[in-house]
């Protein structure tokens, strides 16, 4: 974990809504493990005082990149930040994704939307190739296919609109995939939690281990204001844990979907 | 003048700090956590997350809810508990060369007592600080703090139950300040601290939810700073004691309105959460003030506020 | 669904507005200072700056000092008094096609019911508002909403006095506004406004003085907003009569949170400081509002707010 | 008074902390008087939420322009602002200056600093030329001495460091010249309070009329909020009159220099 003023390379639209930035940080970048994220600091917010948390997207030398979908005051501002402005960033944070070992199960991989971003590291790093999954509202909701393809990656896609790949919520395409042949397959995934809890589900029915990295509203993005808490199952209790540190990756069959009363 | 010459110490009862910059509770966890990016040493002292006797669970989500120039939370003081703390966090602590505060509550003026000896007999605790006043659980907490016969109550139990400093944290919830803070200094508190969060509510017009999953919290950021402001410097009026002020503090020039209004020490509390650093730069941005101004030492800020034409 | 067939007009007790904003008072003068900017016509009402029986010099000056995401002001209730008010302001207001609502202040409950019964003697009125909450003046004003005797008392009077509509400014520097609310509608408020400014301070670290010639002041603006919505939230609970919602309102979004947590009505006051249009724009989002959530009376929106799983 | 939103035209550094912006404001430019200011909504400085007043410097077509020394928060913003960018500006405000009548008494404009922009629109509006008194701490504080003598004024320096003009406060020049010649002048000055105060002294002794702009802290800047207010003698007595309103000019004999208790 490291705090540094990192300045922006580039800030360019993407598609629709979506943007991608890259940043020189020189010490984080080194960092960064598949699935950790950057809490960033949005000067111009002002009023708005808190940093957002976005996923690490890909890492290049001494710069890192995200993928972010502008939705609200900070990204909104993000999106109209220029190269050689500066944010601050501290990161990498949080517990990732575990990187498959050589000869290990074949890693599905499921994106919704920007979930696409926190999976890219791990694609790449994965001595196995495998599968990625990626969903989306609309054609535009669809990122990076290409780069998942460049690593090699079989690339299948579904849109609820159909207007790009198969009419279908991302999790038809997996339940096939899974029903086809679920030896020695393990999941990880990252979009919105609907779709996770969905993942869970079909991990859970066809017996897979899965990998799910948990959008929680942060605050400190480091452990000590516990805002980004989720029940989480232990040894026949429950108790919060911290999407910032104990997360944002959890083992699915730990997460508790119905916060108890 | 060198820096060398200007002296930053404070004294809070018999607890002596190296500078009057800490750290609020709740807002930097048991300092562990934020040991990677801030040099916990320098600080004045630390204070660590509420703690009750036993463990506590914490509120529903969402928990905290960002707005203009600030915050509202309502964690409901998640926590492990005495023993779950002095196992997890204390070996860490310990190791400080600056004193840790230890923030206890407690629903029953009982469980404050029995936590307050607690610490007592744990040894080398610097100071504790008696959470009067949240305002995001159902029994105790603010209630205490809002009421002059259980605050006298409160504060008069944990002081038979421990040697150690005593600071009364105060509620700002109140028609008026001085009151309560006479009744926390007769009781025996060593300093209070003021203040804690604003009791507040947000509501997502979109779905007609409160914001926070335990409907109200606590206001806190350099929203409420001039609201502390006023309570410090009417506290300072009441009593003797020296007081902790905190509120929004973002930099030093906030700090040090803090002092001239009357406190002796500060804390920085919401501002860790979007800049870690800000209380070590709050360190060196009073001392630079005081060369500037040529004080030699911090103590003859306090409470220079000059009101009228003197 | 055609603008038309949207329901914008409220009622607070014998009073209809056409919508339920208006401007706060001491935000917008006598109405036709900002008539060459605002079309007054347009808002649910006009409240005009508090009127005591005789003129009032005000505060020495600094009165007003910005902060992070408000004000602080400490005019000190400057006016021309009921004669004065009558003669130069009412002309103009009389004219208008909105009613305005005139807040009275006094440091006796006789001076508060003598000038209501003077207003009532006017005509053309359309409401008093009793400004029992007033932080900047040594004598009356908050005592008066801090004190449920007090309150009890200065209402009684005032609707003894006059027969129109009354509205009770009500102070948020108390434990809870519960039974403040729950007083002044038993006393025979008509309806309350929630919230006056709150208590607050700021020095300059430079000269060690304060930034109000008054040195304490009322913070306004975005930054009490939280405090505001959780007042008129709890105090919809304690009483059946309408409140008006003000704190911090700048937009359409506001607003509509306000009425959600339980306001009929509501008041721009800052914000025409720096955007005198606010008021207009803020009835033009609330019909759009209820337009999209095909909601076609306004009065379905107030206290919507949903607690719990339901 | 009207409210509109104005585009910057330019934007540009005059001297050390001085700055000079040009706005398109088709409605506000053709009414303003000498003396009077715009109100501007500066929105980049999000959680200070107050418009800022500032003199109309000069006035071209349907451009107005302000001459403005950065001080603090919102100034800093603004001198950062590009041509194109827009501000909220209501505007003209206040009462101004007595432009005088052919063949009335000769003008003697005294102006410190900043103050220099509330007067050249009298000076260019005045059918009688007359001297400009321009004073400030350093020869960076004399501003725009080249218009004045363009308009054919006399124009007489003085800067407390000596480093341009004569080595004075400004209010010796003026002594010297009332000393000289007392009849027939009529001073108009803006400035700081100090200046301003000794300006009215000076009048006061060669019994000669003097306008004053005066400097007061504002908040609505159009008479709502009573921030703005100055003790003003009024018959016998004396109240507290607005500088947005009954000012910011107001006759040097009016003026209560020291607030009654
Ligand atoms: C671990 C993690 C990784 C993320 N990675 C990405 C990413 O790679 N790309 C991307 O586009 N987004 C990502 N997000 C979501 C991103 O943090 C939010 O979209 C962003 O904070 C919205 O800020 P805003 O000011 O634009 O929205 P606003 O609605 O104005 O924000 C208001 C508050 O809500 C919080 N918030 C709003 N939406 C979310 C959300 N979906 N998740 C968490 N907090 C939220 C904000 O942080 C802020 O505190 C990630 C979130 C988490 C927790
Ligand atoms: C009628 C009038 C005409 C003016 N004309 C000019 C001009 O032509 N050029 C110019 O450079 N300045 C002028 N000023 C002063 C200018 O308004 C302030 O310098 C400016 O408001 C400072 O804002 P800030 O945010 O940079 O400073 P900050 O100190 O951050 O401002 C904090 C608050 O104090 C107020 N304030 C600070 N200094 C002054 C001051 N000297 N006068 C009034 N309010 C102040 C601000 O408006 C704001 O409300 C004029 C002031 C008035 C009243
Ligand atoms: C997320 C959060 C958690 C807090 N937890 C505690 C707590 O456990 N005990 C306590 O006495 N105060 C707690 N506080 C209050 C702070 O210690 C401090 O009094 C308050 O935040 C005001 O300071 P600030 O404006 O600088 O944040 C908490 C505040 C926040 C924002
Ligand atoms: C400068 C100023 C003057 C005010 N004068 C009065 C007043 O005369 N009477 C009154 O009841 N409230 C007065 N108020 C309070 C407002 O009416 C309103 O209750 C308060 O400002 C909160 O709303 P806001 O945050 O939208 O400003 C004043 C507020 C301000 C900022
Ligand atoms: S965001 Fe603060 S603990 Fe996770
Ligand atoms: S600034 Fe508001 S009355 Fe002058």
């Amino acid at each position: 974990m490291v705090e540094q003023t990192v300045q922006i390379v580039s800030n360019d639209l993407d598609s629709d809504l979506y943007y991608r930035l890259v940043a020189r940080g020189t010490q984080i970048a080194p960092l960064v493990q598949p699935g950790q994220f950057a809490h960033l600091r949005i000067l111009p917010m002002k009023e708005a005082l808190l940093r957002r948390p976005f996923s690490v997207f890909q890492v290049l030398g001494d710069t890192f990149s995200i993928l972010y979908k502008v939705v609200g005051k900070g990204t909104s501002h993000l999106s109209r930040m220029r190269p050689g402005e500066e944010l601050s960033a501290i990161g990498p944070l949080g517990h990732g994704f575990t990187v498959p070992q050589p000869g290990a199960e074949t890693p599905l991989l499921v994106a919704g939307g920007y979930g696409m971003a926190a999976l890219y590291l791990l694609a790449q790093r994965s001595p196995q190739k495998g599968i990625v999954f990626v969903g989306g509202r609309r054609q535009v909701d669809i990122l990076c296919e290409k780069e998942f393809q460049a690593l090699g990656w079989d690339v299948r896609v579904a849109t609820e609109d159909g207007s790009r790949g198969e009419k279908a919520l991302i999790t038809q395409p997996l339940t096939d995939e899974l029903r086809r042949d679920r030896r020695a397959r393990e999941v990880f995934a990252c979009g919105p939690t609907p779709m996770l809890k969905a993942v869970a589900r079909i991990a859970d029915q066809y017996n897979v281990p899965a990998e799910l990295s948990m959008d929680e509203h942060m605050c400190c993005g480091v452990g000590v204001c516990l805002t980004c808490v989720l029940p989480v199952k232990t040894n026949g209790a429950w108790e919060y844990q911290r999407a910032c540190t104990e997360g944002p990756v959890f083992d699915s069959r730990q997460i508790l979907w119905e916060p108890p009363p | 003048m060198g820096a060398s010459a200007v002296n930053l110490s404070v004294q809070l009862g018999k607890l002596k700090l190296q500078n009057p910059v800490m750290v609020a509770s709740g807002t930097f966890g048991y300092g562990a956590e934020y040991s990677g990016l801030v040099d916990l040493n320098q600080l004045g002292a630390v204070v660590v997350k509420g703690i009750r006797l036993g463990p506590v669970r914490g509120n529903p989500t969402p928990r905290t809810v960002e707005v203009s120039s600030g915050l509202i939370n309502a964690i409901g003081l998640q926590g492990p508990g005495v023993d779950g703390f002095i196992e997890k966090y204390w070996p860490f602590l310990k190791t400080l060369q600056v004193p840790t505060i230890i923030n206890i509550w407690g629903t029953t003026v009982e469980e404050y007592s029995e936590a307050a000896r607690r610490f007592d007999a744990l040894g080398g605790v610097g100071a504790l600080e008696l959470n009067v006043s949240c305002p995001n659980i159902k029994k105790g907490g603010a209630q205490f703090g809002t009421d002059l016969q259980l605050l006298a109550q409160v504060v008069s139990a944990c002081r038979k139950a421990t040697a150690l400093p005593l600071i009364t944290k105060m509620s700002p919830n109140v028609v008026s300040v001085g009151p309560f803070a006479r009744v926390a200094e007769e009781s025996g508190s060593d300093a209070l601290s003021i203040m804690n969060s604003y009791p507040a509510m947000a509501i997502d017009i979109e779905t007609r939810r409160p914001r926070l999953g335990n409907v109200t919290g606590g206001l806190t950021g350099p929203c409420i700073k001039p609201i502390a402001i006023k309570l410090v410097w009417e506290a300072a009026k009441a009593v003797k004691i020296p007081i902790i002020g905190m509120g929004g503090i973002q930099n030093a020039s906030d700090a040090i309105e803090f002092m001239i209004a009357g406190a002796t020490a500060v804390a920085v509390g919401t501002a860790n959460f979007y800049e870690p650093q800000t209380a070590v730069q709050v360190i060196a941005g009073i001392a630079e003030y005081l060369k500037r101004h040529e004080i030699d030492d911090i103590a003859e800020l306090t409470g220079t506020v000059q009101i009228g034409s003197d």
